[in-house]
């Protein structure tokens, strides 16, 4: 099998989509015979044309505009918002649009539109291009929000997203696109292909959405995270040497209630890790959905270990980024005895 | 800057207020037939006057002018005017039942009927539609049945949206009239899209947009107009002047410092303005929109130019903000009357043939009532099965929708 | 001491600022010579001249852009979006701007604006006027999020609102504009005039920003809640007999914790109770912080009754508001022994 | 529809790619001069011509002709010099240095420096800029301190935005510059609420903001110009059409179909597009629009036509989507030489004075550029304090930043 990076991962996931439906279209901002900023989109437009890959103006509300009404003539499209934190002028069109027409019109019409975005920090990339908003999304109902944290997960939640009725938007987390990153920018970067899930086949293949993935099973603590905190919480893990279950949401609404109540359950301690600010953020969902199904079984506090309420700094990426050091800290603290 | 005077700060306001006399003296209205009409061909910029001007057809006789004149047959035009008149009818009831307490609200077309009939019988059959919630006529041009509607609007038994939608926002796969959105504007963007997806398959249906004065202000007519322009998306993008925006009147949208057509001048695309109020016009007009769009020609935007004479909608009271007598003061006129006296002069219709259409289309508007009423009303009677709140959120219903549904005991 | 219903307290809030402060300017959609779609702003554009209440274009997002540049000239500009849920066109400039201004300019500029917005049910808006959005501002650092119960406390905090150097959102429970709806909409309509808290002087004072208030004090439980859903707490608790302490937040960001702490710290139990819909709700955030700051105290899992993870359907508005009896039941189980 | 032949999807595609070379012969130039000066007081509707016209005043040999040759003195085209060769300068260094790893990014303007030069010496010291992230020229122009600048760059304990902005991402209340925002077009109609604010209180500066061709898609232009239409604001609104938006060239913006002028015409706001590298042509527009504004005759829409010479960023690789030849074929030249040539011609300027000119700014930087690494780099050497990470989010610190400051054990 194949090792791919993410990148690599993602294109072959597009590359499959494309091959196989011709009712699928890629389009945003440099995806065409750019191949995208961070070359997602690569080789695409040159093997499949002009009309099925292409550039768009700079207007994140237009994209998704096209991508509704095109889902309502019945093509696929699958749309790039180069950054992130800069979905905020396509908000009315995910949240009024796309995310309600299979409920105004009493299923007469929907939006098999996926919306990917990289997302979160790591790459000095400064407040404006390190955001993670996926609580902004998590809150509208109608929208299916993912976001994958390897290669082979994303190949196949993206062609799974791709190929569902409903509108996806999808979450890339930058850091990860190259490397399985841990928290560690010190350390010298480890490429994918010393992961095992970088092995991704070349073909067809589907990750189911709303289901987690348990990437380390533990008896002490249950880490319920996504994304680049994945690695990270891995990493503190290790450190610690705490036996932490590590779920790996990838779907976050709707999300895998079933392995988080199981696994809270038997472990009887939570932290829920994200780089997203704290206030109101996805980690609260999971706070409040892991007291209300876990409570009689919960052992000490549920902590979130998240980015700060403030902007993400350019010269304090990572006192602002929520490293090994400090998830290692909530694990300690919630296997403490006690708890507190 | 000693040598600069003070800045002030300029705010719009309509020339006459409630107690005040209106007055349209001001609009430059030219001759019906006065323009000229151009090849679908010509380039936008070689047609970029027409979006100062005001295509026109018939002259206050009644009698048509000119070059843009469609040469439509009586038949044709008398299936018009029914539409018109059965548009006009079936907002009246509602309005009645509104008042009676039966729905929650709704909002009439009247004045601009002709905007929305004549431009679907523009059309053909299949093309596909993005209205506002002021195109009612477009369904009903589309024979589509009143009973439907009127369900609709009743959130009643038989509301294809079960219940879920405010009144008047329509939603017909069959007709070609894609659901309406409460937000302005977001469904003039998508219909580039659909377009843009008919092109992309190589298929010969185009597409239309609408949006009122007002919303040109929002996003969407710009990702509208950009998007068509960059794409040549075969769409046909209406805005529909009809001077006011609930309390606003069209100079708070920029109406007084230029057309709403020649937004389209900046993107290169062919920007007509049409007397909204004359069938034949909007029809001829909306014709060579479609026939650009469907030669691969690419966008047209129109103005279609007219006036809102009822209310914003039940929940509005235009006396707080507009004199009194605008609407007969209003230099376009009434599109029935007008087609009806086109009709006459052209001696095609009667105003005893009038009389029974007028009373054929109440009867029609009528029965679908009380058809309506026995599937329920808002308050009383059949309503959509509770249980289906739940559903269609997601194709599939997600376990935390199953659990609330649970929790309200269903 | 005059009594005012919601919107004449609303009014006389912004009569008083644009009598004081000549930087106080009042704009929006219908706002001017019309006096707002719920006549908040009547009489102003007479009183004060349209240079300082007037009419906007319908552009969500231009409005609020306005009111950035005009922060940053020194004004203090109060806009209104016509109802809560057409705000996601300002969304980026609320979101990318006027919460971030001072942050990303060193404090060299800021953004004393207030943004006012109706919202909630209860009028048979249906699922596009009806919204409850404060979620997805509360997630967003930099922005202060409002929503008031009542007339007093309304002109207070709107004042505060306005006075405050950086961005207000501010949310009017419209169901609540003509009385304190308690959510029986069978039952007849309450005018505010039979209310204490709709006694208002008539002149400038505040209420404080970051302060909640207890509207019902109590032992058993303790609920969190605002805007139109603290009276529909109080009928609960008045209907079930059950000595609820209940929390009217007022500020949602920044929220009172040591209100909040101190009163879970003393029943051991928690209800919170928003109209919004639940997943990734505020309630969540607040559940979190309950769980976070009172664990030790907690006897039963925390409640959250909101509305459906839906739209808000037309038809079914009754089914969808979370009224008195969807809150007592909650109170009930959470006060019952065991509490599940 | 058997008739018509099936529809297809227009993809816009720059005229030439990497490996072919590059032609710019369907550009229209117009002659130097050739263009007419309207009065300020003229209407929009009048002038709309010139939006499709290109105003040009220094010719090939650097003479100046025509109307709109404002005539500036040669003090001030020196200093409009050496501030364009200091902009130049101050680039080709911080790109080194980021190269260095001494920051994390950059943005040249290089072959752009005459439209923030040429436009800041157009309007008075106190009028206020609302610009992107390619208008450092403003800055400089204005005599602000590169120390400054760079500490911004290096996020570095000098730089007055406490590390938190990428670089570039100046702010200067006291240069009258605006906090510029990552996220594009945010920033045009904000300077038109600055503009009416200044309106309202009776002041006499006005604003004026800047956008890139490829923003131009966002909403907020389409919001920029319709409420200073509607309000008559005094602000000066410029599209810098560089020809590229990172890989998309003008085309996807919409910029085959027509000028970014022309966009102005829907709006009823005069617009004027000017040779963006002809210092002469640039400051004489932009004098106008000032002055039209100043006058309280409200808005202007300026395209400058430029071309973006180097790479987007230091993100960025341009030989991956444009002819390696581009900039070289590029018909309006460097704005240096130009005005150079200029001053040359005109006997006021040496080969020699001009080389010691360059010297001189390059130690200017150069000099600057120790100072500011002595204050530090991004990832060396003196820098923020931590602790003022969790301020000014609000005004006061709220007690869950200080909580998390306390977390972070700070
Ligand atoms: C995004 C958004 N903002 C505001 C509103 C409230 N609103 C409903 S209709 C209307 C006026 C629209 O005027 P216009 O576009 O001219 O259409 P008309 O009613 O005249 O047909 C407003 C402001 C809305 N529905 N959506
Ligand atoms: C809202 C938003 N969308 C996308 C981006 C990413 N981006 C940064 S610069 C750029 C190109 C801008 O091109 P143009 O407006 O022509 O300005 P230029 O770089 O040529 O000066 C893009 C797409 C962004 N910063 N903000
Ligand atoms: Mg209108
Ligand atoms: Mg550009």
């Amino acid at each position: 099998m194949p090792s791919m990076n993410m990148v690599q991962a993602l294109n072959s996931a597009m590359d499959v989509l494309l091959e196989r439906d011709p009712n699928v279209l890629i389009f945003g901002e440099d995806v065409g015979y750019f191949g995208g900023v961070f070359r997602v989109t690569d080789g695409l437009q040159k093997k499949y044309g002009r009309q099925r890959v292409f550039d768009t103006p700079i207007a994140e509300g237009g994209i998704v505009a096209l991508a509704v009404g095109m889902g309502a003539y019945g093509l696929r499209p699958v749309a790039e918002i180069q950054f992130a934190d800069y979905i905020y002028p396509a908000y009315d069109q995910l949240v009024s649009e796309a995310a309600r027409i299979r409920y105004r019109s009493g299923a007469e019409w929907w939006c098999p539109i996926t919306v990917r975005a990289p997302c979160g920090g790591g790459i000095f990339g400064g407040q404006t291009h390190s955001q993670s908003p996926e609580a902004l999304f998590t809150h509208v109902c109608g929208l299916t929000t993912i976001m994958p944290s390897n290669p082979y997960d994303a190949k196949g939640l993206l062609i799974s997203a791709t190929e569902d009725d409903d509108p996806v938007v999808f979450f890339e987390p930058k850091r990860l696109y190259n490397g399985p990153f841990d928290g560690h920018p010190d350390r010298p970067a480890t490429p994918w292909a010393k992961h095992p899930m970088s092995e991704v086949p070349e073909g067809h293949y589907r990750i189911p959405i709303g289901k987690a993935s348990i990437v380390r099973p533990g008896a002490a603590v249950t880490v319920l995270t996504y994304g680049t905190m994945v690695h990270v919480s891995l990493a503190a893990a290790a450190e610690t040497g705490i036996d932490a279950e590590i779920i790996d949401l990838r779907t976050l609404v709707p999300v895998d209630i079933e392995a988080i109540a199981a696994s809270v359950n038997k472990t009887g301690r939570c932290v829920i890790v994200h780089e997203a600010t704290r206030t109101s953020g996805y980690g609260a969902e999971l706070s409040a959905m892991v007291q209300e199904e876990c409570f009689f079984k919960l052992e000490a506090p549920i902590e979130r270990v998240t980015g700060w309420d403030t902007p993400y700094p350019h010269a304090f990426e990572w006192q602002y980024f929520p490293g090994p050091a400090r998830v290692g800290e909530a694990l300690r603290r919630v296997t403490s005895d006690g708890g507190a | 800057m000693p040598d600069h005077p003070a800045l002030q700060l300029h705010i719009p306001e309509p020339k006459h207020r409630p107690g005040e006399a209106a007055d349209f003296s001001h609009i430059r209205l030219p001759k019906a037939g006065s323009v000229e009409r151009p090849l679908i061909t010509t380039s936008a910029y070689d047609i970029r006057e027409l979006a100062f001007q005001l295509i026109r057809v018939l002259d206050d006789e009644g009698s048509p002018k000119g070059a843009w004149d469609p040469g439509l047959d009586a038949e044709t035009l008398k299936r018009g005017l029914r539409a018109m008149l059965l548009t006009r009818a079936y907002d009246e009831r509602m309005v009645r039942m509104q008042r009676q307490g039966k729905t929650s609200f709704y909002m009439k077309c009247t004045g601009e009927e002709a905007v929305a009939v004549a431009q679907a019988f523009a059309f053909e059959r299949n093309d596909m539609f993005f209205p506002t919630y002021r195109q009612q006529g477009l369904l009903i041009a589309r024979d589509w049945p009143i009973l439907d509607m009127m369900c609709q609007v009743y959130s009643n038994s038989g509301d294809r949206l079960k219940g879920r939608q405010m009144p008047v926002m329509y939603s017909s796969r069959e007709a070609g009239f894609f659901s309406i959105s409460g937000n302005l504007g977001t469904q003039i963007s998508q219909a580039v899209g659909w377009a843009m997806a008919s092109a992309y398959k190589g298929d010969t249906r185009i597409a239309s947009g609408w949006i009122g004065d007002g919303a040109t202000a929002e996003p969407d007519f710009h990702y509208a107009l950009t998007l068509a322009s960059v794409y040549h998306a075969p769409v046909v993008l209406n805005v529909v002047n009809n001077q006011w925006a609930i309390s606003c009147y069209q100079g708070i949208a920029g109406g007084d410092e230029s057309t709403f057509a020649s937004r389209g001048i900046g993107y290169g695309i062919p920007a007509l303005r049409v007397d909204g109020n004359d069938f034949l016009a909007v029809f001829a007009v909306t014709r060579w929109a479609a026939e650009r769009a469907r030669s691969n020609l690419g966008p047209t935007l129109i103005e279609l130019f007219t006036y809102r004479a009822a209310a914003h909608s039940t929940s509005d009271d235009p006396s707080r903000y507009r004199p009194a007598d605008e609407y007969e003061k209003w230099p376009l006129g009434d599109p029935v009357d007008r087609l009806k006296r086109h009709l006459v002069a052209a001696g095609a219709w009667s105003n005893d043939e009038h009389q029974a259409m007028l009373a054929e289309v109440d009867a029609q508007v009528r029965d679908a009532g009380k058809q309506a009423e026995e599937l329920g009303t808002l308050n009383h009677g059949p309503r959509p099965d509770v249980r289906t709140m739940f559903e269609d959120v997601l194709k599939e219903v997600p376990w935390n929708l199953a659990r609330q549904r649970k929790e309200l005991g269903l």
